[in-house]
């Protein structure tokens, strides 16, 4: 029956004709902005990225240090019962090597950035973070890494607070 | 519960750009669906609607934006939204709609025009993360694919070249499919690999293009199947699953689907298959990326953990293979319209099962599909299985 | 089959919740559903469905942001771009198809998160029709309700009269975020903004989140000795142009109604309630959803607000809860919260609000501008 | 309560900011582009007409929103509407107040479904349903396309 239709519906258009006028068309931009409450948890892990620490909750419930902290665990359905801090140190979980920025723009020098499970949270938990001091051919999954906090007074209370994760040296850890 | 069939399906083609608005794309595919089942608008007792993020055509609600040219004024209209799911799931609520009773005749409309976004679509992908964990890093989409399939890749030791295949597979697929925007007759796997990496390990052209389009699908009851004759174009819609995984992605072991693999398990228990390896013909599953072809398969229990990539490698999944897999073309060869990629999700499976897929109809004899769609962030699976 | 509510979890609205990320306040109401239906989410309940907008939420795909919280996480969930009621027709659905036993619908509003929420109504216009006209999207609102007075005979006051009526109503609920012996004068009086519809016409933004746990026959019997039937349940919408809808008459909600009634098997909606929840984002809504569900004869609802007929103690107490002008627009979430205050009405746990011996409600609810879409559901308890 | 420990400090609670941002380009569509050419090259107002049920659109469409078939027919429609509905605004986009009303009205055509939703050049007292009015368009040169080149309705 299909094989029967002689023109599939569409009418396609170049890269110009939305730019050059050859159709009419309409612009515009929304304003769309938010504040978006940060809550319990989340205003607590931010306060403590601002003092160069990592926290999590723990859930009595699965034994888990939840990381990123919540305030209830999804596993089990219940409040969680403490904070916890975490370390800053952990083990490349996956990353890729992006030769593409945010607006998919490409880039010469490509960005490190994958997920860091973090030490002292349950397995497998992290973040996604930016790695540092290596270089595409060292990174590698399971790879230890560990926080570079930015100074004190440039904190913010933001995970940029770490500007990256390096190699764990030697003796660190 | 009523059996509930597909008698009627419609797509609009898929490309980059589009002159029509998107109501107009979802009436052109909705307009084709219902002239296919023999059906006007009055016949119709309800519309569902699948379209994905709102930033993508750029209006709060598109939803309710969309509802006249989908044939949904002064009926009930029912939109749901399963980030990049939603291609697979409008079925399902459709399913729901018509086998609860509440309806005996459903359209199903999905609609993405992913065009109107500037500079590209690629913005929109900005504020799909959570504001205070992922956005202040300003991550690229690709990125966390990319880190998907280095997991996968990695974890199971699977060569690069095996993936790669699928889009030289899907692309080569798509030659058949009128409505492709990217089909190539000639690619090659050296094409593919040699193309340039804008993540690694994720190439060029292991992803699927950003595409504008829409698909619409006309669900029956048996009643009125066969009070109207439509025995001859009807496929049955034999089960469905859905599974949404937590948010937190970063505390998730990224190798396996888990959420697809919950989705089949439910589709396949309704659909009473207990060897899916077995009992299902082909499947048409989901393909923005080449590794997700594969990632999916083994989370559909139809291949091995780690062992799709070899199926591929030995031409299973081909179109003449032991299980065609992407018979469409896929995402990869025919376009990525998020949602509207049902047009070659449920659209494919129901004109493979009817035997009006044309210079796509797998050459032997296929009485089950298997659908699936995924969305959000590598989170979510939506499964429908259909026979004939 | 028969489907029932057997769970309601509610969060006080507020102006604003500082202390609650929207997670946070999603997890406290479903916290509050699942203890009152004695649900164990992690085990009991099969599906999970929640009613949102991305641009509400200011996310580009918010369904990735709901599982958790609900307890949902691995399980079968999805979102409606629809209002609460349209979330519960879902679940309704879903029962009655045979693929969950047990569901549950939320809906939240966090509106104090959102800094522009004018700028998102009118990114809500048509982009080629409406939108580049420009002006502030409530003159949608003017202009409906200039065209409902002169078709209904309605009048500006009898608007002000619903103002007044569920704002001091709201005064006895302590969900309530707008609460207030505001008089019918002061609305009167209060700046014409988008003449005729004035500044105290308009509902304001409230936060706060619904759950509630649906459950088929068997399942609602176990698990509450009286649960609230859901006995019809219709949703439809009109034309989203706004040059070609019904202006008057609101067509989504009469359509709605219909749907609800015909499976409900009510056949004369006027008498057959003991208490309506209809939606009142604009104080000329309550009148002209009124009319439009078939409780009022048309040009009569008016009428009734100036009698007292929609008051507690009245003929059909309509908004007892104080409404969406007492409690606060809760954005998609306002028809779910008007199921659940009928829910505690029909228990008899309304406390100084509660409508003696109710034993029918009906809800309806409409998605808020610029949509014409509505849904009605038709609640009762016994047999 | 809602969790097992509360902070009661208000200044401990954050926010963050952000925006969706990003530029939309619309196209107006099969009709919309026909329609939005005749406007801005020869001043005038089509609709459409659907030639399964008869119905006339304004502003036109390519589905027909009554029998959904498609529209093909383009009519002129007549020089003048009639206002069914109006409203007058104090305050602008964002809230702010303006320094002199706008009057919006819904305008219907005789013969056709819809009509439009545009502003009313008309002091706000005057403003009332009923009025005949007719469209008023930018100078011929100065159109671009839009919906913006009908300034408004007049009497």
């Amino acid at each position: 029956m299909t094989a029967r239709i002689e023109k599939w519906p569409g009418v396609e258009l170049g890269p110009k004709d939305l730019e050059g006028g050859t159709v009419t068309t309409v612009r515009s931009r929304p304003d769309a902005r938010f504040a978006w409450s940060a809550g319990e948890a989340m205003s607590r892990f931010l306060a403590e990225l601002q003092r160069g620490r990592l926290i999590g909750r723990r859930c009595d419930g699965c034994k888990r240090v939840l990381f990123p902290p919540r305030m209830f665990c999804e596993e089990c359905f219940r409040p969680t019962d403490a904070w916890v801090y975490v370390r800053d140190t952990g083990a490349i979980e996956t990353f890729s090597v992006s030769y593409l920025d945010t607006d998919a723009r490409r880039i010469a020098e490509p960005i490190l950035v994958g997920v860091v499970s973090i030490d002292g949270a349950a397995p497998k938990m992290g973040i996604m973070h930016y790695f540092g001091e290596m270089t595409k051919d060292d990174i590698r999954i399971g790879m230890r890494v560990k926080a570079v906090w930015r100074p004190p007074e440039e904190r913010t209370g933001s995970v940029l607070d770490i500007r990256h994760f390096r190699p764990l040296r030697e003796g660190e850890g | 519960m009523r059996k509930v069939a597909v008698v009627g399906a419609g797509m609009t083609i898929f490309r980059r750009r589009l002159q029509e608005t998107g109501k107009e794309l979802s009436f052109e595919a909705s307009r084709m669906a219902l002239d296919q089942a023999k059906m006007e608008i009055s016949d119709v007792n309800a519309v569902i609607h699948g379209t994905a993020p709102d930033a993508f055509d750029g209006v709060h609600m598109k939803g309710e934006y969309l509802l006249d040219g989908s044939g949904g004024i002064r009926k009930p209209y029912m939109r749901v939204y399963t980030g990049g799911g939603t291609g697979v799931f409008s079925t399902i609520a459709g399913w729901w709609h018509v086998a609860s009773g509440l309806a005996d005749i459903a359209l199903v409309v999905n609609e993405e025009k992913m065009s109107s976004c500037q500079p590209h679509p690629q913005s929109v992908f900005a504020h799909i993360w959570d504001p205070i964990l992922d956005r202040p890093l300003k991550p690229n989409l690709v990125w966390i694919f990319a880190m998907e399939m280095n997991r996968y890749m990695t974890v199971h030791g699977i060569p690069y070249e095996d993936i790669a295949r699928v889009a030289v597979k899907n692309k080569r697929n798509a030659v058949g499919h009128p409505c492709a925007q990217l089909p190539d007759a000639n690619i090659t796997l050296e094409d593919v690999m040699n193309s340039e990496v804008m993540a690694w390990p994720v190439h060029r052209l292991d992803i699927s293009p950003p595409s504008d389009g829409a698909a619409a699908v006309v669900l029956a009851s048996e009643d009125v199947v066969r009070k109207r004759k439509l025995r001859d174009q009807a496929a049955w819609i034999k089960g469905v699953g859905w599974c949404i995984d937590s948010t937190m992605w970063t505390d998730r072991d990224l190798v396996f689907p888990e959420y697809v693999n919950r989705a089949a398990k439910m589709a396949y228990k309704q659909a009473k298959i207990d060897r899916p390896k077995r009992q299902i013909d082909f499947a048409e599953p989901y393909d923005p990326f080449d590794y997700k072809e594969l990632h999916h398969l083994e989370g559909l229990g139809l291949a091995d953990k780690g062992k799709a990539g070899l199926m591929t490698r030995e031409g299973i999944t081909e179109r003449d293979g032991k299980l065609p897999v992407c018979p469409s073309g896929g995402l990869l060869g025919v376009g990525n319209p998020i949602a509207a990629t049902m047009g070659i999700k449920i659209g494919e499976l129901y004109w493979q099962l009817t035997g009006q897929a044309g210079k796509r109809q797998i050459p032997h004899e296929v009485h089950t599909g298997v659908a699936q769609a995924w969305g959000d962030l590598m989170q979510y699976g939506s499964v429908v299985v259909m026979g004939a | 089959m028969k489907i029932g509510i057997v769970g309601v979890g509610v969060t006080p609205f507020r102006l604003t919740t500082p202390e609650f990320s929207w997670k946070e306040l999603m997890y406290d109401a479903a916290q509050r559903a699942y203890a009152d239906a004695g649900v164990d989410p992690r085990t009991d309940v099969d599906s999970f469905i929640t009613c949102a907008e991305d641009y509400y939420e200011g996310f580009g795909i918010f369904d990735e942001f709901t599982p958790d919280q609900l307890g949902a996480a691995l399980r079968p969930m999805h979102t409606v771009g629809g209002d609460g009621i349209q979330g519960l027709a879902n679940a309704f659905m879903i029962i009655q198809a045979g693929a969950a036993d047990v569901v549950a619908v939320e809906s939240h509003s966090k509106a104090s998160d959102i800094l522009t929420f004018d700028g998102i109504v009118a990114h809500g216009l048509d982009p080629i029709w409406n939108r580049p006209l420009g002006g502030h999207p409530n003159y949608v609102a003017g202009l409906e309700m200039d065209a409902f007075l002169r078709a209904s005979r309605n009048t500006a006051k009898d608007c002000a009269l619903v103002v007044e009526k569920n704002r001091c109503a709201a005064l006895r609920n302590p969900v309530a975020a707008y609460g207030s012996r505001v008089t019918a004068g002061q609305v009167a009086g209060s700046a014409p903004l988008w003449a005729p519809l004035r500044a105290l016409d308009v509902a304001g933004l409230a936060d706060g989140c619904v759950v509630l746990v649906v459950a088929g026959e068997r399942a609602a019997r176990r698990m509450q000795s009286e649960p609230v039937w859901v006995r019809g349940i219709g949703w439809a919408s009109d034309a989203p142009a706004l040059e070609t809808r019904d202006w008057a008459g609101a067509a989504y909600a009469r359509l709605a109604a219909d749907m609800a009634y015909r499976l409900a098997k009510v056949r004369r909606p006027a008498g057959a309630f003991d208490l309506a929840e209809v939606d009142d984002k604009f104080s000329y809504k309550e009148l002209q959803h009124l009319e439009a569900i078939g409780l009022a004869k048309k040009g009569q609802a008016g009428k009734m607000a100036r009698r007292g007929a929609l008051g507690l103690g009245g003929k059909l107490p309509t908004n007892v809860s104080g409404g969406s002008l007492g409690c606060g627009n809760v954005l998609d979430a306002s028809g779910l919260h008007r199921v659940s205050e009928a829910v505690l009405q029909l228990r008899g746990e309304a406390g100084s609000h509660q409508v003696d011996g109710a034993r029918t409600a009906i809800v309806q609810s409409w998605r808020g501008l610029p949509t014409a879409t509505g849904a009605v559901a038709v609640l009762g308890v016994g047999r | 309560m809602t969790f097992t420990e509360r902070t009661t400090d208000p200044r401990a609670f954050r926010h963050v900011e952000g925006h969706i941002e990003a530029d939309y380009i619309y196209t107006t569509g099969l009709a919309g582009d026909r329609f939005f050419r005749e406007l801005r090259d020869h001043g005038r107002i089509l609709g459409t007409r659907c030639a399964a049920c008869g119905r006339r659109w304004l502003p036109p469409k390519l589905f027909c929103e009554a029998c959904f078939h498609e529209v093909t027919d383009f009519v002129e429609a007549p020089p003048e509407g009639r206002v069914a509905a109006v409203s007058v605004a104090r305050v602008g986009r964002r809230g702010e107040p303006l320094p002199k009303p706008e009057v919006w009205a819904l305008v219907r055509f005789r013969g056709f479904e819809g009509g439009f939703v545009h502003r009313l050049l008309v002091e706000p007292e005057a403003a009332r349903p009923g009025l005949v009015v007719r469209a008023v368009l930018k100078p011929a040169g100065s159109r671009t396309g839009a919906i913006t080149d009908i300034e408004g309705f007049a009497p």
